[in-house]
């Protein structure tokens, strides 16, 4: 197996484990923990494809890394913020809890 | 491969299964740090040195922190007495398992046509700056952006309801 | 101007630093166990028993009557009263305590003992190195150790002391005023007509 | 001669390397360079905490810590023994895998910054190209650690003392980084040994600091402000409060995991001293031209051991905040003003040589600090306490 393929093999690998958390977590923070793993899955294919494309002197896939990591935590500031609010508002972070559409 | 790799394997995919499995919430934050720790050492792995800070400083020092401060906000390290997963738990699991299958299949499929070991890439700070500054100067623009967006949004969304009672 | 009172605050405490090397009467503390600041008349911190003369259990000016034991808050007082009399300084036969303890881990040194005792018998002490590797027995005072001489009394309160003397030599005076008048009373009642028998003195 | 003694450390680590097989020299040279930082910087951290103890008796008028050996130099060792040999109690409630990682991991994150700290002419362990981003990396997980000691020991004044440590130390973070920006930005590199080679020349003798240039004082002032913070240090050392919070975060710890911490405390405030000092103070470039023949680290350890001094002066001046003024003053006050500083940097860099760039730099500056300072003062953001109901 070549280096690349096993670090897609473990990005893959971590991006169902976020998927699945995702999926089967009732808790919302641990829904977004869950999201939070995928997307850095996503940022480790990006860094492999970088370091073993044709061109890693371009850095194509490092400032995609780069741009993903600020997009993510910009994504988990407003998503903890929703769900302090939603706290706030439901008392529970519960999402089984929540299946109305009325607040 | 070497063995630094299979170690740093190891502690993240245990760090990122113990993240959602764990009953505790703050000891799936927690977990989930050891994960993106092995995540930023996996960058270093691959000479993105950048990366691999910017992974540490960003998600060790500003997301888990926000998370644990969520957790906390929301008395969410209570472990609920009805189960951590929900009801639909095999559904997603199923999922999950079929993605991955897809996804590993695919890798598997094109081994044969994916790149060896190719030279170190050697990438100073300097360049990484240049080229965020020149080619890459609109997307900069563009997620300067989006983060005062986030930042006011996180901030009038958490904060909304409280103002409002006032 | 902003941040100005930091600037003198600093400079506060650096003059400080750099003094305390130059002039040692800036430094306020004493190296404790070889130096020591001689204690305040005023200080108190647990009873101890009086005695006049040289002997401490025959001059012990304390007659068990009890009132500083159902007096004191903490209840840290045990007496026991004896069942003979012995005569005191002044050769009056009294009570005396058979035992009198304090027990000074549970004393808090309100000196409501020294307010009520009515014969200036139980009085604050200066002692303060009490400090025992037996934390039961070894701050269990018996009466012995409590006693302590009208020289050290005076020593250690000396202003104190000479009122209580002058208190103790006005009462005195009085008794004995009171019983040489009745004596005198008696005499001449006596001189008038010696038939009566006398009548009590005091 | 001034050669070799400016260079004792690394012929020394050269000539140990050299006992050893050229294959594992490399890897020698690394653990010695390792070796090194752990035993040296401990026993600074033990002699620290008796100087300090004694500062402080000074600024009181007190002689301080005399019974332990001659002046009380021994004073640490009876600490350490002490510390020791005491029980470790763990809380039977507490998260004790958490409890026990707590202190380690924060220890262990702090002496990672110590690695790429040049402490002298050629004496970095690991000259990283992206030097100071791995130094604030490394600070900011110690953050974490923090908080796992405050939730783990499941005690109200821990889980306080954590959240106000983390709530501070992420709200001083962003004026420390931002005021080192402004060094990378004219210095053009991460890198800290490029940083110390950019202030390492003189002109009639006198060095060019960072700290002799407007915005190097401000982002100096700035970044020593929230470098207090971020050691949680007096008189930001509210995680600790003893007066309303027991101890803060590590109320729950005895014995060894408690020195622990405060060897982290200690390490923590070596290190942002060692990186001021690198980023505005020249490192271990001398003060003055002619003073170039003392070893380089020699400059870098005193300047390290100045900043302390200061640490320990202000600990012992400047009474704690309460928490809305600490926030109103990371965010309204620290914060815009290393904004500004960065503009001013900028303007710095492309005002070219010449007088004006001085006048300019310092008016701006001196106006935003005066402006920000008054209109933060009128609205009561910050300065003296206002009570409500009593006067």
């Amino acid at each position: 197996m070549t280096p690349l393929a096993s670090y897609l093999i473990v990005a893959a690998l971590l991006f169902s484990i976020g998927l699945a958390g995702a999926l089967t977590r009732r808790n919302a923070i641990l829904v977004l923990i869950g999201i939070e793993l995928m997307l850095n899955a996503a940022n480790l294919n990006l860094i492999a494809f970088w370091r073993y494309g044709p061109h890693p002197e371009a850095l194509t896939g490092m400032m995609f890394a780069i741009f993903s990591i600020a997009v993510a935590a910009a994504e988990a500031a407003v998503g903890l913020g929703l769900v302090i609010s939603i706290h706030r508002h439901a008392h529970t972070t519960d999402l089984d809890a929540m299946n109305r559409m009325k607040g | 491969m070497s063995i630094a790799f299979y170690l740093i394997a190891a502690l993240t995919v245990a760090g990122g299964l113990a993240a959602v499995l764990l009953k505790n919430t703050v000891h799936c934050a927690l977990a989930l740090t050891v994960a993106f720790a092995g995540l930023a050492l996996f960058f270093l792995q691959l000479d993105a040195q950048f990366a691999g800070f910017a992974q540490i400083l960003v998600y060790i020092g500003a997301v888990a922190i926000l998370v644990v401060f969520a957790i906390l906000l929301t008395r969410g390290s209570e472990t609920p007495k009805d189960g951590v997963f929900s009801r639909n738990w095999l559904a997603g699991l199923v999922i999950a398992a079929g993605v991955f299958a897809v996804l590993g299949w695919a890798v598997l499929q094109s081994v044969s046509v994916l790149p060896h070991e190719t030279a170190a890439p050697t990438v100073t700070v300097l360049q990484i700056g240049n080229a965020l500054m020149r080619r890459y100067v609109l997307p900069l623009e563009i997620v300067a952006l989006l983060l005062t967006a986030a930042l006011i949004g996180a901030v009038i969304v958490a904060m909304h309801e409280k103002e409002g009672a006032r | 101007m902003l941040g100005e009172g930091i600037l003198k605050g600093l400079s506060e405490t650096i003059k400080n630093f750099a003094g305390s090397f130059v002039s040692a009467e800036r430094l306020t503390t004493v190296q404790y166990p070889e130096q020591r600041i001689a204690p305040i008349e005023a200080t108190r911190d647990f009873p101890f028993l009086v005695y006049d003369g040289a002997d401490w259990e025959a001059g012990m000016r304390c007659v068990a009557c009890q009132i500083c034991e159902k007096e004191c808050p903490p209840k840290c007082i045990y007496i026991v009263k004896s069942t003979d009399k012995k005569p005191d300084a002044v050769g009056k036969p009294q009570f005396y305590p058979a035992r009198f303890d304090i027990d000074i881990s549970v004393c808090m040194s309100c000196q409501i003992c020294v307010e009520v005792c009515p014969f200036e018998a139980i009085k604050m002490d200066t002692e303060f190195e009490l400090s025992t590797t037996d934390r039961f027995g070894g701050l269990l005072l018996d009466r012995k150790q409590l006693a302590k001489s009208d020289e050290y009394y005076h020593r250690i309160h000396p202003t104190e002391a000479d009122e209580v003397d002058a208190c103790l030599a006005h009462g005195k005076a009085k008794t004995d005023a009171k019983t040489t008048a009745a004596a005198i009373a008696s005499a001449v009642r006596g001189a008038e007509t010696p038939a009566r028998p006398v009548e009590g003195g005091v | 001669m001034i050669e070799t003694l400016d260079q004792i450390f690394v012929l020394l680590q050269h000539w140990l390397m050299g006992l050893l097989p050229a294959g594992l020299q490399p890897a020698a040279g690394v653990v010695l360079g390792v070796v090194a930082i752990v035993c040296l910087f401990p026993a600074l951290f033990a002699l620290t905490t008796v100087f300090e103890r004694k500062g402080l008796a000074r600024i009181q008028n007190r002689i301080g810590p005399n019974r332990v050996g001659p002046l009380g130099i021994l004073q640490p060792i009876a600490d350490g023994i002490k510390s020791l040999t005491k029980e470790d109690i763990v809380p039977l409630s507490a998260d004790a895998a958490v409890h026990f990682l707590a202190p380690l991991l924060m220890v262990v994150m702090v002496f990672m910054g110590f690695a790429v700290l040049p402490m002298g002419r050629n004496m970095v362990l690991v000259d990283m190209d992206a030097g100071l981003l791995f130094f604030f990396a490394m600070g900011a997980s110690t953050e974490l650690s923090v908080f796992m000691a405050g939730w783990s020991s499941r005690n109200k004044y821990s889980l306080l003392g954590a959240m106000r440590a983390v709530a501070q130390m992420i709200s001083y973070e962003v004026p420390l980084l931002m005021s080192s920006v402004a060094v990378v930005m004219i210095a053009g590199s991460l890198s800290l040994t490029k940083i110390v080679d950019a202030q390492n020349h003189y002109t009639w003798g006198l060095p060019h600091w960072y700290i002799f240039t407007p915005w190097g004082l401000a982002g100096f002032l700035t970044f020593a402000v929230a470098a207090t913070a971020e050691t949680n240090r007096s008189p930001f050392d509210l995680p600790e409060g003893e007066s309303e919070l027991v101890a803060g975060y590590h109320t729950e710890y005895s014995g060894f995991k408690f020195a622990l911490f405060f060897l982290g405390e200690y390490l923590a405030m070596f290190s942002i001293s060692g990186l001021g000092t690198t980023l505005f103070l020249g490192g271990w470039s001398a003060p003055f031209s002619f003073l170039g023949w003392v070893p380089s680290w020699f400059w870098f350890f005193s300047k390290m051991m100045l900043s302390i001094f200061v640490f320990i002066w202000m600990r012992g001046t400047l009474p704690r905040l309460r928490q809305d003024q600490l926030m109103n003053f990371a965010w309204k006050f620290v914060l815009p003003l290393t904004l500004v500083n960065l503009m001013i940097a900028v303007l710095w860099r492309f005002l070219g040589e010449g007088w004006q760039r001085w006048v300019f730099c310092s008016a701006i500056l001196l106006f935003a600090y005066a402006g920000m300072g008054l209109a933060g003062m009128r609205r009561g953001h910050f300065g003296p306490r206002r009570y409500r109901y009593a006067e």
